[in-house]
């Protein structure tokens, strides 16, 4: 477990955790380099959907951030988000996803301080959590459950 | 006459004056299965088909999933035989508008839940053909009765475990399903001309029956009726290989409860509550 | 004379055959679910039940498999590799002659001009361990279909109960005599009564084919059809149905390529990229499942893809009957409707 | 895992490599590819009308006629129109790059044993002009052995029109009569060939149908309306040719979903005559 390094998916909105990230980086703010971002239009945008796949491809933990409520450049795409993660959330806590794996925050444009910090603390809990193998092997066994059966 | 023959009666000839006065060229309804415990769906175009009609315990079927279905669209207006859940169906295809509520008619029957195939049931038809409009405040008080623990006892017994166990629960159980769809295809609600499961630019979820496309596709089906779901059961009821699918429903349905306070299929003029929001939606979750 | 399996020996039995290094399968309860699963002991077996949910079709054509991985390297070249079927030696115990009789029946698909090594290959590594039915219910019809409760079709080892509770036993072919050797416990006993369901013929089978060349186009089908959902349900416990898809699926550096069950039920089966679909309404759909076990199949291939286990009568969630739709057929009602019910315009 | 052995796995697809790509419209593109393992592509054969199974690896597959007639070997030439996924896939192929194919599956036209010594009618649509062409291109590299040769090459605008630098070649040569129409309202202000619908264009054109064998290829619809101009004109049924195509996995008779009825395109066709498309149900 010492040299497991997290893979984390981060979808972020374009107009403020991207623009966050971007603060955190030109603002040589240290974080740890085990995110990926993936930017979209708004976390509107981000489907349940995309979380699944960023599991199914090999994110031992989600980040889904975007702008404060009433920040939103779209007036209401946070907040319409904000109802799905809600229940999203708890149907992954339900079916025995740990809820470290799936972390939904609000970074404006000047929280590039934010950014890092929940870089950091994100990867730091992933790191205690260990690798998702429950969902890895499930992929994985995606090849010989049949065959088995 | 026993009450049940009376009403079976009443029933039919519900039924009957709906196609003869011309109020609806269609009665949807049951008919005697083809084995003991079953009931068939019966499409009665002409009055004599209403004496073929029934209703009892094994009428679990939620008829209104055949609202959406083209054949069905094709006529002006349809007749339903509506227990609650019918009715409660109908109301999200209105709210969701994919159903004219002017072009439906509800023979409303008023028996307990059919959770599970029971044979007898005590059940009274409404008195004659009512519109939506007309059927709700009939089953307004039933509003109450959708919270109660009971219900919930399958969520709460699996909320008690550990999120390891209750992964490993789903797990098994997700292991079972085959991919027939049976639980989309029998559900009112799940009514899409294509189906994200059918997409393939990009291929969303997988279409192999994998442990890995099981799961997508059994999370992706809750999700995507959570807020939704009328709690009919229909889908459970159908499925071959008997997964626990009104686990996840109603584990939804409770959230959406307890988080924004509605229940669906009582309004259709409600906003439906995951395409829309409030300012002070609660986020004690979102860092 | 006959060979006997003393009921307490077939204990001993699933013992050998697992010593004997096959994997043991057999009905088995998982909850309100009886389905085929492997077993540790007989007393796992689920014996008292007519039929189990899904057919024994998975063992031989599993619901999803490998037929080729495509590997990309660095580079971008890709190699193409076979994906072995290694499939591990298996034993049904308890397997029901109208399960053990689909078998055969799909060899014939699989080996049509070309041979699907992947069907031979289970087969190969399959053997049925067959019970014969003392029980049946009103939607079992096999010997409508030319089958038996008894039938040995298919089967390497055929049990059959007598009336004290043990099995006669029968071997068939080398392969039923080299399994049989494995059986530990048997014994001579003189013929005693055999229980054996009394399964019913429902419906003249000659009679629903002549009916089907007849009425291809026919309201009976959409009349038949309204009620069905289009779920495939009825052909994934159907222990005969073998239409499947082939998808891939993966990252792209290392891609499957997967052959999985699909059903003709279901509106996408033959749905063109262009939007035409030949088979647009769920009538047709349901028309070609009929067709194709009774008249098309039967046609080129000389068997009718149907044993009569009546899985898909028991499973159809809107109580689709393939049973009753054949027996009416076989009646004469596709000919002479009797109602308008569901008469429907487009 | 063991060495691929495609004799004995029949999904397993022959490795494949981009050689050219040509834009016959917009939509429409044609790729030559050439065998990776040499050895297979010289002991490769294939007959006109035939098809194969043509994979992009990781987004599937799907059936295309074989482009090219066996009188022009060296290589496996496809034609295919954007509509889904895998087109898609292919479209994003370069030069260069590797792509799976299996075949050839089918039964072909019958050009020895019923062509010969006959004229002869091509019809195509758009798209479907693509194994129509496959045939005429035999024919035409084998022209002292037919009669009058004949194609009507209909498409809706006159950008959809396939295959055109190879139409200008034709319309030179003086042993064929090349006709390209576009539907009403498809043309430009320079267009030259015939503005209409194929079927009606046919019937103007009524080539001899005596001894005559026509090919026709093209969307249902316009299937259903060249059919019975081609009676009309008295081409006998058993002269008329179609080739169809159905939604296919397997290509080899297993995967049950090409079939009309009893007959299985990918074995019993995808070449037909109308006479036995007379005998098939309407379910295509």
């Amino acid at each position: 477990m010492a040299d497991f390094e997290p893979n984390i998916t981060a979808f972020v909105c374009t107009w403020c955790t991207y623009a966050g990230a971007d603060l955190a980086g030109t603002s040589r703010m240290k974080y740890p380099a085990n995110v990926r971002l993936i930017r979209v239009p708004c976390t509107g945008r981000i489907d349940a959907l995309f979380i699944l796949k960023a599991f199914e491809n090999g994110a031992d933990a989600v980040l889904v951030s975007g702008c404060h409520p009433g920040d939103c450049h779209y007036t209401s795409g946070n907040l319409h988000a904000r109802r799905r993660w809600t229940v999203f959330s708890e149907l992954l806590d339900f079916v025995g996803i740990d809820s470290g794996r799936v972390t939904f925050s609000w970074i404006s444009a000047a929280e590039g301080r934010k950014f890092a910090d929940l870089i950091t603390e994100v990867t730091a809990k992933v790191r205690a959590l260990g690798p998702f193998d429950s969902y890895r092997k499930m992929s994985a066994a995606a090849g010989e459950q049949s065959n088995a059966r | 006459m026993p009450a049940e023959g009376r009403q079976l009666e009443k029933l039919r000839h519900l039924a009957r004056h709906a196609l003869e006065s011309g109020a609806v060229s269609l009665v949807i309804g049951f008919a005697e299965g083809t084995v003991p415990g079953r009931a068939a769906p019966l499409f009665c175009t002409a009055p004599a088909d209403a004496d073929r009609l029934i209703f009892d315990g094994y009428c679990t079927l939620n008829l209104a999933n055949y609202l959406t279905r083209p054949e069905v669209r094709a006529h002006q207006t349809v007749a339903l035989v509506a227990r609650h859940a019918v009715a409660k169906a109908v109301v999200g295809l209105v709210q969701e508008s994919q159903v004219d509520p002017t072009r439906v008619r509800l023979i409303a029957i008023h028996c307990p839940d059919l959770d599970g195939l029971q044979q007898d049931v005590a059940w009274t038809v409404a008195d004659g053909l009512q519109t939506l409009d007309e059927f709700l405040p009939t089953a307004a008080h039933l509003h109450d009765q959708e919270l109660t623990p009971e219900r919930f006892a399958a969520v709460a017994q699996v909320e008690s475990k550990s999120s390891h166990d209750r992964w490993d629960h789903f797990a098994r159980e997700f292991d079972k399903c085959i991919k027939c769809y049976a639980c989309r295809n029998v559900c009112p609600l799940c009514y899409c001309e294509r189906c994200i499961a059918d997409k393939n630019q990009p291929q969303w979820i997988d279409t192999s029956s994998t442990q890995r496309g099981n799961f997508a596709w059994n999370i992706v089906r809750a999700f995507h009726l959570a807020g939704r779901c009328i709690d009919c059961g229909a889908c459970e009821r159908a499925c071959p290989m008997d997964l626990p699918l009104m686990e996840l429903n109603r584990k939804m349905k409770k959230v959406v409860a307890e988080r924004f306070g509605y229940v669906a299929g009582y309004d259709p003029k409600a906003d439906l509550p995951l395409v829309t929001f409030k300012k002070d939606d609660p986020e004690e979750f979102i860092k | 004379m006959s060979r006997l399996l003393p009921r307490a020996n077939l204990e001993g039995v699933v013992a050998a055959l697992r010593s004997a290094g096959y994997r043991v399968v057999g009905p088995v309860r998982r909850g309100s679910l009886v389905t085929y699963d492997e077993i540790s002991s007989a007393a796992d077996l689920a014996l008292d039940v007519i039929i189990t949910r899904d057919s024994i079709k998975k063992f031989v054509l599993p619901r999803t498999e490998v037929v080729a991985r495509f590997n990309r390297d660095a580079a971008g070249k890709v190699s193409v590799l076979d994906a072995t079927a290694a499939p591990q030696p298996t034993v049904i115990l308890g397997c029901r002659p109208c399960d053990a009789a689909a078998l055969p029946i799909d060899d014939l698909v699989f080996a049509w001009d070309s041979t699907d090594r992947f069907w031979f290959s289970r087969r190969e590594a399959v053997r049925l361990v067959t019970i014969a039915c003392a029980n049946c219910d009103e939607s079992c019809f096999c010997t409508s279909v030319g089958g038996a409760p008894d039938s040995p079709e298919g089967s390497d080892v055929l049990l059959t109960e007598t009336a004290a509770g043990d099995y006669e036993v029968q071997a068939l072919g080398e392969r039923g005599a080299e399994l049989l050797a494995k059986f530990p416990g048997l014994r001579d006993a003189p013929a005693a009564d055999r229980r054996v369901a009394a399964v019913p013929q429902r419906f003249d089978l000659s009679a629903a084919v002549t009916a089907l060349e007849k009425n291809f186009e026919s309201p009976f089908w959409r009349q038949t059809a309204l009620r069905c959902v289009g779920c495939g349900c009825c052909t994934f416990v159907c222990p005969t149905c073998h239409c499947f898809d082939l998808v891939d699926e993966g990252p792209a550096y290392h891609s499957e390529r997967r052959r999985n069950w699909d059903a003709c039920q279901m509106k996408n089966f033959t749905l063109h990229a262009s939007g035409h679909n030949p088979r647009p309404w769920q009538e047709h759909r349901y028309r070609q499942r009929i067709m194709h076990k009774f008249l098309y199949y039967p046609s080129r291939l000389g068997r009718t893809l149907c044993t009569g286990c009546g899985r898909c009568v028991r499973a159809c969630p809107v109580n689709l009957s393939l049973l009753q739709v054949v027996s009416d057929l076989a009646a004469g009602r596709a000919n002479a409707l009797p109602t308008s019910a569901g008469e429907v315009k487009k | 895992m063991t060495a691929p052995r495609p004799a004995d796995n029949l999904y397993l697809p022959h490795l494949m490599i981009v050689d050219a790509i040509r834009d016959e419209t917009p939509d429409i593109r044609t790729i030559r590819l050439r065998f990776c393992d040499e050895a297979v592509g010289k002991s490769f054969s294939w007959q006109s009308g035939q098809f194969g199974i043509f994979g992009v690896f990781g987004e599937g597959e799907c059936p295309f006629c074989i482009a090219n007639p066996p009188t022009r070997p060296g290589a496996i030439e496809f034609t295919f129109k954007l509509a889904g996924r895998v087109t898609r896939a292919l479209r994003d192929l370069d030069v260069g790059d590797q792509m799976g194919f299996r075949g050839p599956y089918g039964r072909p036209f019958p050009i020895q044993e019923k062509f010969r010594g006959r004229h002869l009618v091509f019809i195509g649509g758009g798209i479907g002009i693509a194994p129509v062409r496959t045939v005429y291109l035999e024919c035409l590299d084998r022209r002292a052995e037919f009669g009058e040769i004949t194609i009507l090459n209909a498409a809706r605008t006159v950008a959809d029109l396939p295959f055109a630098a190879e139409s200008a070649e034709l319309a030179a040569r003086k042993d064929v009569r090349l006709i390209l129409a576009v539907d009403p309202g498809g043309q430009t202000p320079e267009w030259s060939g015939r503005v209409g619908l194929a079927p009606a264009i046919l019937k103007e054109l009524a080539p001899p149908a005596a001894g005559a064998v026509a090919v026709v290829c093209g969307p249902p619809v316009m299937i259903k309306f060249t059919l019975p101009v081609l009676s009309e004109l008295e081409f006998p049924a058993e002269n008329v040719y179609t080739t169809l195509e159905n939604r296919m996995k397997c290509g080899v008779g297993k995967c049950g979903r090409c079939n009309v009825g009893r007959e299985y395109v990918c074995k019993d066709g995808p070449v037909f005559t109308a006479v036995q498309l007379r005998g098939l149900p309407n379910d295509f």
